[in-house]
């Protein structure tokens, strides 16, 4: 299982901080995919993923536990 | 020992050594917003030698609830940020030599004033001239300091060039539709703690402490009350054209900016963003209504009325600006709704 | 939408119905030094009702590093820092009721204010005051807000009556010999970082957001790159004094607080802590000596100059402050010093 | 063995932010005496402690793989 969390806008869109789901064996880019669809998510392609607390390509492949966190960049200033 | 700087010189991280070196450094804000405006003040303080500010906009009424420099008087004098900023900074410290220009960040203003300086603070609030400063930082070789919020989320990164991944490595594209200020709302001590991640990451930088600047990610949100630091190694993209080995700084290029004409004979601006792609109107139609703008449209276009503008939004992000002949007032107007 | 706050009111955690709370409230913030002067500048930009501030000193050259709300001209005018502080407030906003207080932070005077008070902010610099606000929260039932640093190490934590431990639980006893700006220095992002955090916890508690409030305690170091978060449901302590069954808000006591004594026909204040106990007089020599103060002393006492004043301090704390008659001006010092 | 964190002049005092020890079976107040004697640490009692990320107090007993942090309250501001 993995847990994935959600900053900012993404969470208002989820509805919830956090979420539980298993998605070991997937890229990134597939989950991201897969979130889209499932919460319509805007605009997941500038999000940035941390796998564990460190930067992820979307290329990357989640493994079994790992803790993914989405944290869109933002623009205010 | 320096009086005025006593307790700064009596922390074991800068030292009467590094409050020499502060003095002799030379600091470059982008921007005189809430985020340019409390930098600007901390750093006019902390005794920074030079200090350049550049803005383009103007004192309103709904500014003072966040920007630190200013008061009903500056927004009753309709004054420039920079002036405004320039004025209130002297009052607090003559010592700093303070430069403050009401001007548009366009590569071209910003390659003139580069120089001699040491550090760069983003205090923008549009991708677009982040991406100009991260280009700018490549290629003259001064680090900036990123930072950005919107309601209670904030972040920031510092940007050390030949160190660290640049913002080109971590977003490869402009996203089109950042949240801003005008969006999302912001309360100020978001604004506040990300001055403060900046303005600290700039004293490592001015002191030469380059141990210390953090090389991880902070985002945080006050409300939910989470923080996070990611480590950023991973992000170097080998074949970012802003810092990998064949670079062009793209967004040096007047090709890849954002183009605002006036249209002849009418009292409109038309704003052609550099990066055009589909944007959601439909999404964008209902965020606006729910921050109670007046919204009218088709599958096409969106009309939005602001005060005594009124902007029509296209599907490939083209605007036009209706009721102004003034460019950068209209890009202003058209960045803070599509960030 | 109402224009000046109309960011905030964007804010889905603020809204119109917290903006119009907001308009509602009074909150005491008690001192006007660094973390004072930012609180209220955020407090007054984000349009709270009524605002009282109380301070006991003047504006002085060194405080401009760090303390917003002052400038060159304050310092020439020798202001004190409540005064200073109101006329720039009203600069700001003069939607909100300033209330500036040139006092010192007694339980008497905190006990005449604290009657509409909705929510307390800490910007002392020493332990005894943060215990009698702590008292005084108790007894009357309004939340307080934690906030403290040095050099660039900070902390905050809300204390709410009832619901979260309190400051006595955390501290059982005071510290006598606390870090304090004076000797530990501070760099003013640090102060922000603080401000940042008690201003967001004041704003949940304005709009009454009492799931939003942080229940951790909080602290951080802006040089090292950390940021911790503790949970604190097991420092509750059922025998405490200030919040348990039996309690006795001993720190409303007069005989539980510093004593200052004019010294009959001598220019000399004496200062007698509250909770006498042995100090280390030798590390106190030497952080002293490494700040580069004068000092001189023997195993029974410590003798210190510090501008037109020289203080003689005891094992048990006790001190003399010789060049004042001024009770007030007197405490300030020791607490400087001694936290 | 025990991660042991130290916050602001803790850490100056023993000259790094963290050190691994075998604290397991000691109370926290057993564990601040040793450290106090050991890199003489400056009024230790008044110091908050953390196991975990959570408030302990003095005689809370620590457990293999514990993660204890010294956190001093701080007057200034």
């Amino acid at each position: 299982m993995n847990k994935v969390l959600f900053f900012a806008h993404l969470r208002d869109a989820v509805g919830k901080e956090l979420i539980e789901i298993n998605a070991s064996g997937k890229t990134v880019g597939e989950l991201k995919e897969e979130l889209t669809e499932k919460y319509h998510l805007p605009r997941m392609e500038t999000v940035m993923t941390a796998i564990n607390e460190e930067f992820a390509s979307n290329d990357e492949v989640i493994q079994d536990g790992d803790e993914i966190a989405f944290i869109p960049p933002v623009s205010g200033g | 020992m320096n009086e005025r700087y006593s307790r700064q010189i009596l922390f074991s991280g800068i030292g009467r050594e590094g409050q020499e070196k502060i003095r002799n450094k030379h600091v470059l804000i982008i921007g005189a917003g809430a985020l340019g405006s409390g930098n600007a003040e901390i750093l006019t303080r902390a005794g920074v030698g030079k200090i350049t500010i550049i803005d383009r906009d103007y004192v309103e009424l709904s500014n003072l609830q966040r920007q630190q420099l200013y008061t009903e008087e500056d927004v009753s004098e309709k004054l420039p940020k920079a002036a405004a900023a320039e004025k209130r900074l002297r009052a607090i410290n003559s010592d700093v030599e303070i430069r403050a220009l009401v001007d548009d960040a366009t590569p071209e203003v910003l390659e003139e004033l580069i120089s001699d300086v040491d550090v760069m603070i983003d205090a923008t609030d549009n991708f677009e001239t982040r991406m100009v400063i991260n280009d700018i930082s490549q290629k003259y070789n001064v680090p900036w300091i990123y930072g950005a919020c919107v309601g209670s989320f904030g972040m920031s990164f510092s940007i050390i060039p030949g160190k660290t991944p640049c913002l080109n490595c971590l977003l490869r594209t402009i996203p089109l539709q950042g949240m801003t200020c005008d969006t999302g709302g912001i309360i100020s001590p978001t604004v506040q703690m990300v001055i403060s991640h900046q303005t600290a990451e700039a004293l490592k930088i001015l002191v030469e402490d380059w141990e210390a600047v953090r090389t991880s990610f902070v985002s945080f949100d006050l409300w939910r009350n989470q923080y996070t630091s990611l480590k950023m190694g991973k992000a170097k993209f080998a074949g970012c054209l802003s810092c990998g080995e064949d670079r062009t700084y793209p967004y040096l290029d007047r090709e890849n900016m954002t183009k605002s004409t006036v249209l002849c004979g009418r009292d409109t601006v038309q704003i052609r963003p550099s990066n055009l792609g589909k944007i959601s109107l439909e999404r964008l139609a209902t965020q606006l209504l729910s921050l109670g703008y007046k919204v009218k449209g088709n599958p096409y276009l969106l009309s939005v009325e602001m005060g005594s503008e009124r902007m029509v939004i296209f599907q490939d992000g083209r605007a036009l600006i209706h009721g102004t002949k003034d460019l950068i007032h209209a890009k202003t107007i058209y960045q803070r709704i599509l960030g």
